[in-house]
């Protein structure tokens, strides 16, 4: 069975349960894949460190949180630190770079671009850098395809932002992308 | 034409799934981690002309559905431990006085306020055991979102079939982790209606056996008149203290689920034809123990799992046979070990009971479970 | 022209369970003279009640009658006329029922003016289990768990209410039996929450604990403390020591929450 | 004329002999018989009602026609 396990990990705030929540319902509602989310609840989820997780699968999900991390999101150095340490041998490591000086060891790959400045300067609006972090994982992780990710950013947004949202995800996919490849 | 599909969380699915059973009325008090199916509520019953309410307390809630109840509406509660310990005694008052109502209880640590965000399953005795006095219990315990959604749908359907209040229990993890859930067209699954009265209203008894062990429920304001109290009654719902009367009418309340286990019990059998080891799991966990099995199956060892879904009446049937036939069981649950119990009582020392409790608010993951496994020689 | 109770007492129900110059029968004929005054239909009409002598009072009436947990009434009341707006709810118990177990769901019945009428019966006691003092006894009196005097002030139950946000409050006593049912009528016509009090006589355990010699001693201390409130407008505070008003104490017209909840059900649907 | 004399009934089983009925006729027509009250002056009674408001347990009716 092809399970893969993603992490969004970073600070209270940040949306990264939203990113989470929106990487699942690619997956299971227009890729038609299986997924499941969940997150971490409590004072955890206030303001401190903040954790979604997503298993996709093409066939039922058994285990509804992370064994093994295929591909990890870490928007803090303290995230970086807590969650590297499971992330498979050949895993993807997505971490802000303006934020995560300091990288973690170990046999997976690692991008890196300055998630948050891309959405402030890039986008225009800081508020969507969960999308533009969602965008890279999409494009990093190749579990849904850019255009059923596009459709849940777009059908889980409100009107008024669908074009904010849109130019976020696509500057996120793109970035990593290039990145990536440099 | 495709269904309707959603992605989103068992407490999300439990307040849809109530609204296709054809729930009306919801009466709550906000209490993590089931404050959603409150949330979902306030927004979509009003929509159907139904009736959400925040209560002043968790009694409160209790009591306000079961006088909804008794005007005719299919009501709803949400809570969690702490407010499942405060409901007990009106839960009582449902079991005497034969009032069906929908308890959805979102079982977190414990016990007190414990680990309110952390996920349990130490609440499945209190389900059990929480009221006093002799009564019927009817406890489920889904494992997944969809399963969520069919198992409050079913949960309604035995609360008025056996006119008893019915508990759906799923622990932290499913309440809140999100899945697709596909929404069943109307009709697809069956939506079974409270048993009205037959009888013209002088001649109506609320408990009147001539019609079986669950006698047509009137509602107030369509026409009947009669009484309901807590205490002992009689077949015209007044009270007594006749011994041979309360004997009778509390061996019918219990009778009511434990002589149709079949009716009410599910489970689910996994990879059991030839297994010498059965994990036996429920809610979330059993996602866990399911893993494990898979694992323990490409490593050669003949391992299965029997999931309990409806956890009150037990499947003790199931389990004393497979307890004739196997070399033992392997219980986690996030508890300390009420599940097992159940087992050990019936296992009647013919398969060992190898327990994984685990309360510290994190999940059982499967490693546990396949280590456990190989322990069972 | 004798006043024919047997209408709305269940057949074969009487004598009732109250001890010998019990109130609780002067104010359940009370209730069922403003019931036939109003000419409310039996099948419409829910009577819910706790626990405690004052609440099996619905066990006698012929309509739909709910006798519920200690202090919960108001709560399963609430349940009954949300499911069933166009019935009339009225709530019946006793002093400890309705303010100390069930204080939480009687203050925010009157906060949330429910189109509902609460009779209490004030007997400053727990009767059914004995004569323990509840928070309705005054200061100083005696209970069997207040044998040296009660060290508690007592609630004033007209004032809470009002506090509360009750749009209707009265006050009577078992001794004026003529205005129970007037008191009544008007507290059901009423829309919103209303709570009519009545002061009520515990001869078994309250008056035997707290020297009353009879049953008629505390009837007329009943008949001696009673001021109607507009005889009170010309009293002195001096002349009004000791006394307590009855009446219709307060009266308010205010949104009620059955009709707005209505409205939130008409702006569910326009948002649907 | 002839006055029309009221119509008192007392059912015992339902009384329990509280006096209340007694004690507050302002014209004493009643009287306690054991632990039963009974009619002692029917001629007094001026239909006041009090008796029949006042008694707790349903035992007096009285009609004044």
């Amino acid at each position: 069975m092809s399970r893969y396990e993603l992490r969004f990990s970073g600070a209270g705030g940040q949306g990264l349960i939203t990113a989470g929540i929106i990487m699942a319902k690619a997956a299971s509602i227009y890729e038609g894949k299986q997924a499941v989310q969940s997150q971490s609840y409590g004072p955890e989820a206030r303001g401190g460190a903040s954790k979604s997780e997503v298993i996709i699968s093409d066939g039922p999900i058994d285990y509804p949180k992370v064994t093994q991390c295929d591909a990890l999101l870490a928007m803090t150095q303290e995230a970086a630190n807590k969650y590297s340490h499971d992330l498979k041998e050949g895993g993807v490591l997505l971490i802000d770079s303006d934020l995560v000086k300091i990288v973690p060891p170990g046999n997976f790959k690692t991008v890196a671009f300055p998630i948050i400045n891309t959405a402030k300067n890039d986008v225009g609006r800081e508020i969507v850098a969960n999308i533009v972090a969602l965008g890279a994982m999409v494009a990093l992780t190749g579990q849904v395809t850019r255009e059923n990710a596009e459709k849940a950013v777009l059908s889980s947004v409100p009107e008024a932002f669908i074009e904010l949202n849109r130019k976020a995800f696509s500057m996120g996919y793109e970035r990593a992308e290039a990145a990536a490849k440099g | 034409m495709s269904k309707k599909v959603a992605f989103m969380q068992g407490n999300e699915a439990a307040a849809h799934g109530a609204i296709y059973a054809g729930c009306t009325f919801f009466g709550g008090y906000p209490i993590t981690p089931s404050t959603e199916v409150a949330e979902v509520c306030s927004i979509e019953l009003p929509k159907i002309g139904g009736k959400f309410i925040q209560m002043e307390d968790e009694i409160g809630a209790m009591a306000a559905i079961l006088g909804a109840s008794l005007a005719g509406a299919k009501v709803l509660t949400s809570t969690s431990g702490p407010g499942l310990s405060l409901k007990q005694e009106l839960i009582g008052y449902g079991c005497i006085a034969e009032i069906p109502c929908v308890i959805y209880n979102v079982m977190r640590g414990g016990p007190s306020t414990g680990m309110p965000t952390g996920p349990s399953q130490s609440d499945v005795m209190c389900a059990k055991w929480g009221t006093h006095g002799d009564h019927p219990a009817i406890c489920l315990t889904p494992a997944s979102v969809q399963e969520t959604y069919e198992e409050v749908i079913r949960a309604f359907n035995l609360s008025e079939k056996y006119r008893t209040p019915v508990m759906v229990m799923p622990d932290e993890i499913v309440a809140h982790m999100r899945e697709r859930v596909v929404f069943p067209e109307p009709g697809e699954i069956e939506v079974i209606p409270r048993k009205a009265p037959t009888v013209p209203p002088e001649q109506y008894k609320p408990y009147d056996t001539s019609f079986g062990d669950v006698p047509p429920l009137a509602a107030f304001g369509s026409g009947y008149k009669f009484h309901v109290t807590g205490l002992n009654k009689m077949q015209d719902g007044f009270p007594t203290t006749k011994a041979e009367i309360v004997q009778a009418e509390e061996e019918r309340q219990v009778r009511k689920v434990e002589a149709n286990v079949d009716d009410i019990a599910s489970f689910e059998e996994y990879m059991l034809a030839d297994a010498e080891v059965v994990v036996v799991a429920y809610g979330s966990t059993s996602r866990s123990a399911r893993y494990a099995v898979n694992v323990a199956r490409e490593q050669g060892i003949k391992a299965g799992m029997f999931r309990i879904k409806t956890f009150w009446p037990f499947p003790d049937k199931q389990i004393k046979a497979l307890a004739a036939k196997v070399k033992g069981f392997v219980i986690p649950e996030m508890n300390l070990g009420m599940c097992s119990l159940e087992i050990e009582r019936n296992a009647q020392g013919k398969a060992p009971v190898l327990g994984i409790f685990r309360v510290d608010g994190e999940p059982i993951n499967p490693d546990q479970i396949l280590e456990k496994i190989k322990e069972v020689k | 022209m004798a006043f024919d109770y047997d209408k709305w007492i269940r057949p074969g129900k009487l004598p009732h369970i109250w001890c010998p110059g019990c109130g609780h029968g002067i104010v359940m004929k009370g209730l069922i003279r403003a019931f036939e005054t109003l000419q409310l239909k039996k099948e419409d009409t829910a009577l819910v009640s706790g626990i405690g002598c004052a609440s099996r009072l619905p066990g006698y009436i012929d309509c739909c009658t709910l006798h519920t947990a200690h202090g919960r009434a108001a709560a399963f009341a609430t349940g009954v006329k949300m499911a069933k707006p166009e019935m009339n709810v009225i709530l019946v118990g006793g002093d400890g029922d309705g303010t100390a177990i069930g204080g939480n769901h009687f203050i925010h019945a009157c906060r949330r003016n429910i189109d509902m009428t609460y009779i209490i019966m004030n007997n400053y006691i727990y009767g059914m289990t004995g004569g323990q003092f509840s928070p309705c006894t005054p200061t100083g009196h005696k209970a069997s768990t207040t044998p040296y005097g009660n060290p508690d002030p007592g609630f004033d139950i007209a004032k809470l209410a009002i506090g509360a946000g009750a749009t209707f409050v009265a006050r009577g006593t078992a001794f004026h039996a003529n205005q129970i049912d007037k008191l009544i009528v008007e507290a059901i016509q009423h829309k919103g929450f209303s709570v009519v009090e009545i002061l009520d006589d515990c001869p078994t355990t309250y008056g035997r604990r707290n020297k009353y010699k009879s049953v008629i001693e505390m009837m007329n201390r009943l008949k001696e403390v009673a001021v109607p409130v507009k005889a009170a407008e010309k009293m002195t505070a001096e002349q009004l020591q000791g006394k307590v008003l009855t009446g219709v104490l307060y009266k308010e017209e205010k949104a009620h929450y059955t009709d707005e909840y209505a409205k939130v059900i008409e702006r569910a649907r326009a948002a649907k | 004329m002839e006055k029309k004399l009221a119509k008192i009934e007392i059912i015992e089983k339902y009384c329990k002999g509280c006096h209340i009925c007694v004690e507050f006729c302002p014209t004493k027509v009643l009287e306690m018989k054991g632990f039963v009250v009974s009619v002692k002056n029917l001629e007094a009674c001026i239909k006041c009602m009090q008796c029949e408001l006042r008694c707790p347990d349903f035992a007096i009716k009285v009609s004044a026609e």
